[in-house]
């Protein structure tokens, strides 16, 4: 493996956040025929990669796309990421999706399938109902069926069968992919003064934009060159990010946030992590991808699982990742980040463990403000100045 | 003799305060920020020295706060204002506990602890219906000055309500109200209300511990003071005089104080400001956010088929 | 005898009227400020019409009232609301119009006309009052210069500022501090300009802006705003010389409806 | 005993569906107020994808957590909970209904109707996903434990699932499953064992109350419309959540079928002079729907129908959904599926269902009531405007208030919209003139 240093390591960020910017991935590596589009917060990516569709996060705008559409189409009142990704549909962006799928994740992201039939016919969208339920008998049987019928859906877009090995390859391929990000995140555990938050992020989000094994490949240059860096530990608070799992806060945001703090963990883009071990790589691949998301998965707000009670996956983040605070984020009108909001600010309060409540927005473009109330939290937790 | 500073860049006012090693006030000075950030703390830094018969040379330390904080070349270090405001009021009234400070375009809400240190907090800053301005601008139609709104108001009799949540739109009831012959000073009485209740709405929003304090200018205005504590039904802490509105400057100051003592008990040199410093001070996030791309809203799609 | 018929429009921050001869020709205007109480406003209004028009009030037969203050024309014969009345004037100026944007003192809308006409969907800006006449009110206190003036030196801008808070009152401030930086007024301006536009325009876009589109209200008497928003459309759009009396103009022609029976466009 | 007995509101009659409606509704609210005293278990259940038949067959005392909070807002009182909840520091962004009920739990559950007991389990499905946070804020608040009813619905466009095919199969037997999970529960809460007979009983009184409802709702097709959909309507949904499954709530669905038969019969409409017929899109705004029903009654716009009268029924209405009572449970998911796929598509796609209603109900117009807190109801109304409005040219009007957050009713704004929507529909329908009465005696029809 050819040794990265810093200026290879700034090509790969440069690299990244060129395609954080692609609402679609710019170019189809070999061996796909199209890309298939899903909204947060998880998709069984396997699933299309064994047919040759390219697994494409739909992910919302961005704070630079402007909104000429959308409004006619979405209230007001519904949260940046479904608006914008209507936007993106009906200015065109979108076009070369083989098919979009959403999740009943929340009502507003349900509507969106609604909307994509409306006014896209031509391009087949559906609600995957991944269930909330996850702790009746039944659950892992109903997945796989849900499973199988996406399959043989993705089969007839694609023209092309996904035998069980062709999805134990995709599999193998997600298992190396999981695992290399499982480093990452270690990493920003040990060292955080090595990878700030936003470039965890810009590596991580770029999966959504290229082959898996290609985002493999490039993640495992980028970890040699992190590790070798040099760079002092600075007098900065380390806290969690809560609060990504489906709207994308602005990059700005979280470069605002590594001015003043060091964020050992968080949730963003949690439904790329959303498996925590690797899947079996043997006996009937589907099964064995339906079994995972109900067994070895993480948790969030739109994820109800009575066996992880929210307040409960907070304190494991704090804990394994030595966390001195906690920044507790949600998406503007985000309903159920917004309720989860409460109860996290609440719990913590008991705990007395410091936590600073943000509301954000991916449209928002000035963070003078944010920047002042993370200062002052920074302040609060370090109790010096300057 | 060593002293420290204080200054805080408001919106709308710049304060300024220096302490003596026993954290004695030794001298104060307030005058409007104007637009010109740098020039006002200049100006300020001046009349402080001028009023505290101080010299340039005695002034060990600055720090600075306030919205303008990271504009003023001689400071040695700068705080934000909720830090500064938290300090300042649970050593003015140690029972302090909830914070209220109504600025010109902005009013924040600060839950401290015991030590003055900043447990939760809640601005608002987009909508002037809430803020010093729509007060002023609701003076400005009623010929009144800033300084004539408290004891002018506290003549009503009988305040009319403002329910437009609007700056704008209250400023067409205002006019409605008048021409219905209503008094100036319940009109100006009933906007006090309207500002007072949305105050108190934010400070709920981080939960009501007793042991209030209002900060700010808004202490100089005895008819907002008033219409605070009806919507609160509790009583405020109100520091006398000009203290109140330098509660700020008065903060950094103490801040400045401590750090300075702490530098010197540990034989260290007292750093040097802002401008000796350089840019080199700037914080140090590469930021890719800078370098966008015209992909980003262009309508670049993969290859179809 | 003749039988002319009367339109009045009591704005929030002006009220307006017009006269009708009997072929639904405009032959008087009258334009006042809102300033003293809404009962008394819309009756001078009328008045002055008359008089522009020469007519005494035996002339007119039948007054209608629209705007926000309507029920105060209390010598009107009917009320309409603003909404329709500017979509009807705006098509009887402009037979083509899809669109409507009314730009007033306090309030913005957006009217879409389907093609017969008649209103399809509308909105407007309720509880702010950000992005309507009031913002270029702010700019002409700050810079302490005429209403009809801002738009012409806003259109000599080369390099526009971008003008950040979206509040009418905070606005005032902002503007005085970029001139206060040495930024030349024009520059301000059409800053300010713009951001009323993008706001406008996006309201609009809730009801979706479908040429031909017609600007009304106040506002419209703006040249930076006309051109403002034709670049952000990418279209010309219609602006009378009467368009800020469009609603008053489309009241009246209901009016005129009612005593000729058959609709005149 | 039908129609001869059974008159209508005005005649002198031992039935009137809104007495006897609001008379339900106390007895229910009484039957709470003590419950837990009485030791009586007690289930919070959603209207929308709920058990009530098998939580009936274990006896259980009903609470449904969204009436409550309508209650308040009927009641005027709503604000003082919402605010509380604020306070306590929910975002204003949020769904009020749950505002409310947290605003209920810190007012230790005492609620204007009298005291709402503590229940010992929650259904919570996932029609709207609000339902699964609000169980979740019980978990934490009350302890209450949260059992979440996963109900697939529609997939996509133009997804039929039938009875019998695979899909419906595949589906049935994943919600069965929770359905035995379920039982279990209640039979370790209660101690009893799950009575089949009884819920088949419960099953065959709901086979009842829905094909009365679907008549109900057939009959409002005649013109002049003999009830309003949103209002009387309200009314008659209320009694369908709070009795299904119950002797009171045949007997009352019954009724009023009857009265609503000699009505039509009689040619008496909701209004004297029925001149709109109108379809309404989305949820009530309870603190003022008397008002909002005003503003359109006085132009004689009546609404004929509401989708909220399907999807707030769990979306039973349609003949083919009845329950085979010689298989109860297996029944009883298959039915459950199929209604909550109609209650969600009535939803997600709702296009489909509305384009139908207007021709069944011969509609004039749409009115559109977008709920900035409800993105159940709310998040795709713009679009299907749109697309209703283009492809049918379907006149429609949105408005927008709160179900039941005074704060978010602008009585000006409201009456000048819907003053345009009708100086608009007039002169399309060319309903009669209103313009030649006096101004001063129009005013008055108007305010
Ligand atoms: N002498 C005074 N009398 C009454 N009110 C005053 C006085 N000085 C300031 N104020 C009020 O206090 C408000 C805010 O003052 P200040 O807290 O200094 O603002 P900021 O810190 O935002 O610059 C002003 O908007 C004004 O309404
Ligand atoms: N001569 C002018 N040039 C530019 N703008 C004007 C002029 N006259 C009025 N306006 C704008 O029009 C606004 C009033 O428009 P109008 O439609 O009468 O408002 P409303 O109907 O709400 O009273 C004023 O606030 C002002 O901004
Ligand atoms: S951000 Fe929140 S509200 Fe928006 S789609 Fe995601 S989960 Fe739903
Ligand atoms: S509501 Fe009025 S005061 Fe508030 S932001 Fe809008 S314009 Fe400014
Ligand atoms: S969001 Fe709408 S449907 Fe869901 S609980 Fe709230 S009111 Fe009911």
């Amino acid at each position: 493996m050819p040794q990265v240093d810093e200026s290879g390591l700034n090509a790969i960020f440069e690299r990244c956040n060129m395609l954080r910017q692609a609402p679609v991935p710019p170019e189809l590596p070999e061996g796909f025929t199209q890309p298939f589009g899903h909204f947060p917060v998880y998709f069984p990516e396997e699933l299309a990669h064994a047919v040759g569709l390219l697994p494409t996060a739909v992910l919302g705008g961005g704070n630079q796309l402007e909104l000429k559409h959308a409004d006619a189409h979405m209230g007001s009142f519904v949260c940046s990421i479904c608006r914008s990704t209507a936007e993106l549909g009906l200015n065109g962006s979108l076009k070369s999706l083989a098919g979009f799928v959403t999740h009943p994740i929340c009502d507003a992201a349900k509507h969106l399938a609604g909307i994509w039939s409306r006014n896209f016919p031509e391009q087949p969208a559906q609600i995957l109902y991944l269930p909330q339920n996850v702790n009746s008998s039944g659950a892992v049987r109903y997945i796989a069926s849900e499973y199988q019928r996406l399959r043989h859906q993705l089969e007839n877009m694609a023209g092309r069968e996904a035998t069980d090995d062709d999805l134990k390859r995709s599999i193998r391929i997600y298992n190396e992919n999981r695992r290399l990000l499982r480093e990452l995140y270690a990493l920003r555990r040990d060292e955080p003064w090595k990878v700030s938050c936003s470039e965890s992020y810009l590596l991580l989000r770029a999966r959504t934009r290229m082959a898996c094994e290609q985002h493999s490949e490039m993640l495992r240059e980028a970890l040699a060159a992190l590790r070798a860096r040099e760079m002092p530990a600075q007098d900065k608070p380390r806290v969690i990010f809560l609060g990504g799992f489906c709207e994308q806060p602005p990059l700005e945001m979280l470069e605002t946030i590594d001015d003043t703090c060091y964020v050992v963990d968080d949730d963003l883009l949690i439904g790329l992590r959303w498996l925590t071990e690797d899947v079996p790589e043997t006996g009937d691949p589907v099964w064995a991808l339906a079994e995972s998301f109900v067994e070895r998965s993480a948790a969030s707000p739109v994820q109800h699982d009575a066996r992880k009670p929210k307040e409960g996956y907070l304190m494991d983040m704090l804990r394994d990742s030595r966390a001195d605070a906690a920044l507790l984020t949600a998406a503007k009108f985000c309903e159920p980040g917004l309720d989860e909001q409460v109860a996290w600010s609440k719990h913590l309060d008991q705990e007395n463990i410091h936590a600073l409540v943000l509301e954000f927005e991916e449209k928002s473009t000035s963070f003078e403000q944010m920047a002042m109330q993370l200062e002052t939290f920074a302040e609060s937790l370090l109790f010096s100045i300057a | 003799m060593m002293h420290v500073v204080g200054i805080d860049i408001g919106s709308t006012y710049t304060k300024a305060i220096a302490l003596d090693e026993e954290c004695k006030v030794v001298g104060t000075a307030v005058r409007r920020t104007g637009f010109k950030l740098a020039v006002a703390a200049e100006g300020v830094f001046e009349d402080l020295l001028a009023n505290a018969g101080l010299a340039r040379a005695s002034v060990t330390y600055v720090a600075a706060t306030g919205y303008g904080r990271y504009t003023v070349p001689f400071r040695h270090a700068q705080i934000t204002e909720l830090t500064a405001h938290a300090q300042a009021a649970v050593r003015l009234f140690p029972d302090t506990r909830t914070i209220l400070d109504i600025g010109g375009q902005d009013i924040k809400a600060i839950k401290v602890d015991a030590s003055g240190r900043v447990k939760a907090f809640r601005l608002n800053d987009k909508c002037a219906a809430g803020t010093g301005a729509f007060l002023e601008k609701t003076a400005r139609y009623l010929g009144l000055t800033t300084a004539d709104i408290g004891p002018y108001s506290m003549r009503s009799t009988d305040p009319t309500t403002i329910s437009s949540v609007c700056a704008v739109f209250a400023e067409s009831e205002v006019i409605n109200h008048l021409s219905n012959g209503i008094p100036a000073e319940d009109i100006m009485m009933g906007a006090l209300i309207a500002l007072g209740g949305r105050a108190v709405q934010l400070m709920r929003r981080i939960g009501l511990e007793p042991g209030y304090m209002l900060t700010g200018g808004m202490t100089r205005n005895e008819g907002m003071v008033h219409a605070l504590e009806q919507a609160l039904g509790d009583k405020f802490h109100v520091a006398e005089g000009a203290l109140g509105q330098l509660n700020g400057a008065y903060g950094a100051a103490y801040l400045g104080l401590r750090r300075v003592q702490k530098l010197i008990s540990e034989g260290k040199p007292i750093p040097p400001t802002a401008t000796q410093l350089g840019p080199a001070e700037i914080k140090t996030t590469r930021r890719w956010s800078a370098m966008t791309t015209a992909s980003s809203s262009a309508e670049t799609a993969a290859p179809a088929h | 005898m003749r039988q002319c018929v009367g339109g009045v429009d009591v704005g929030s921050t002006q009220t307006k009227a017009v006269i009708l001869d009997e072929e639904a020709k405009v032959i008087g205007r009258a334009l006042l400020d809102m300033e003293t109480s809404m009962k008394t406003i819309a009756e001078d209004a009328f008045r002055l019409a008359l008089a522009d028009a020469g007519l005494v009030e035996a002339d007119v037969v039948r007054v209608a009232g629209t705007g926000y203050g309507r029920y105060n024309v209390s010598f009107g014969h009917e009320q309409v609301t603003e909404i329709t009345c500017h979509a009807r004037g705006a098509v009887a100026l402009f037979p083509g119009t899809r669109t409507v944007i009314d730009i007033g003192g306090q309030d913005t809308k957006a009217i879409a006309v389907k093609p017969d006409g008649q209103v399809g969907d509308f909105t407007m800006n309720d509880k702010c009052a950000a992005g309507t006449g009031r913002f270029l009110g702010a700019a002409s206190y700050a810079l302490e210069m005429p209403l009809s003036e801002l738009g012409p030196l806003a259109l000599k801008s080369q390099r526009p500022v971008r003008i950040t808070t979206t509040c009418t009152v905070f606005a005032e401030s902002e503007i005085i501090s970029h001139l206060s930086k040495g930024i030349l007024a024009e520059d301000v301006l059409m800053g300010v300009h713009q951001a009323i536009t993008s706001r406008c325009v996006s309201l609009a876009r809730r009801v979706g802006i479908h040429p031909e589109v017609t600007f009304t209200g106040g506002v419209s008497r703006n040249v930076a705003m006309v051109r403002l928003i034709e670049e952000s459309v990418g279209y010309k759009i219609n602006v009378s010389p009467d368009a800020h009396f469009c609603g008053a103009l489309g009241a009246a022609l209901f009016a005129h409806d009612k005593v000729f029976g058959q609709k005149v466009a | 005993m039908t129609t001869n007995t059974a008159t209508t509101q005005d005649g002198a009659s031992d039935f009137d569906a809104r007495v006897d409606g609001q008379r339900l509704m106390k007895a229910w609210y009484a039957g709470l107020d003590d419950a837990n005293a009485r030791g009586a278990h007690v289930a919070n259940v959603f209207v929308m994808g709920n058990a009530v038949e098998i939580l009936r067959a274990f006896d259980f005392e009903l609470v449904f957590p969204e009436i409550n909070s309508l209650q308040t807002g009927v009641r005027k009182a709503s604000e003082e909970y919402i605010r509380l909840s604020e306070d306590y520091g929910m975002s204003p962004d949020v769904c009020s209904y749950v505002k409310a009920d947290v605003g209920l739990i810190l007012k230790e559950q005492k609620h204007p109707a009298g005291q709402i007991p503590k229940a010992d389990i929650a259904i919570a499905s996932n029609m709207c996903s609000t339902f699964i946070k609000w169980a979740e804020i019980w978990e934490r608040m009350l302890g209450t434990p949260a059992f979440v009813l996963d109900l697939p619905g529609q997939r996509s466009a133009g997804f039929e699932v039938r009875q019998g095919d695979a899909q419906h199969a595949a589906d049935s037997r994943w919600v069965e499953a929770q359905f035995r999970d379920l039982i279990e529960k209640c039979e370790k809460l209660t101690g009893k064992r799950l009575d089949l007979d009884k819920l088949a009983e419960i099953l065959d009184r709901v086979n009842k109350m829905v094909a009365h409802w679907n008549a109900v709702m057939e009959l409002n097709r005649a013109c002049p419309a003999p009830f309003n959909a949103m209002l009387d309507g309200l009314t008659y949904i209320g009694i369908m959540n709070v009795y299904r499954g119950t002797d009171e709530g045949v007997e009352y669905m019954k009724n009023l079928e009857a009265s609503l038969r000699a009505r039509v019969a009689r040619g008496e409409g909701r209004v004297e002079n029925e001149r709109f017929r109108l379809l309404f899109s989305g949820t009530p705004c309870y603190v003022s729907m008397r008002r909002l029903v005003e503003l359109f009654e006085s132009w004689g716009g009546v609404f004929v129908y509401s989708d909220y009268l399907t999807f707030a029924a769990g979306g039973m209405d349609a003949g083919e959904l009845v329950y085979d009572t010689s298989r109860p449970l297996e029944s009883l998911a298959e039915i459950t599926t199929l209604a909550a796929q109609r209650g969600l598509s009535n939803q997600f796609f709702a296009h489909e269902r509305l384009a139908k209603q207007i021709r069944e109900y011969a509609v004039d117009g749409i009115v559109f009531h977008g709920i900035k807190s409800c993105r159940f109801v709310s998040s795709g109304m713009a679009d299907t405007r749109d697309y209703l409005g283009s492809r049918l040219d379907a006149p429609s009007l949105y408005i927008e208030s709160d179900l039941i957050d005074p704060r978010y009713w602008s009585d000006a704004q409201i009456k000048n919209r819907v003053d345009a929507f009708f100086e608009t529909l007039e002169r399309r329908v060319g309903g009669a003139p209103m313009e030649n009465q006096p101004a001063a005696q129009r005013r008055r029809s108007l305010l």
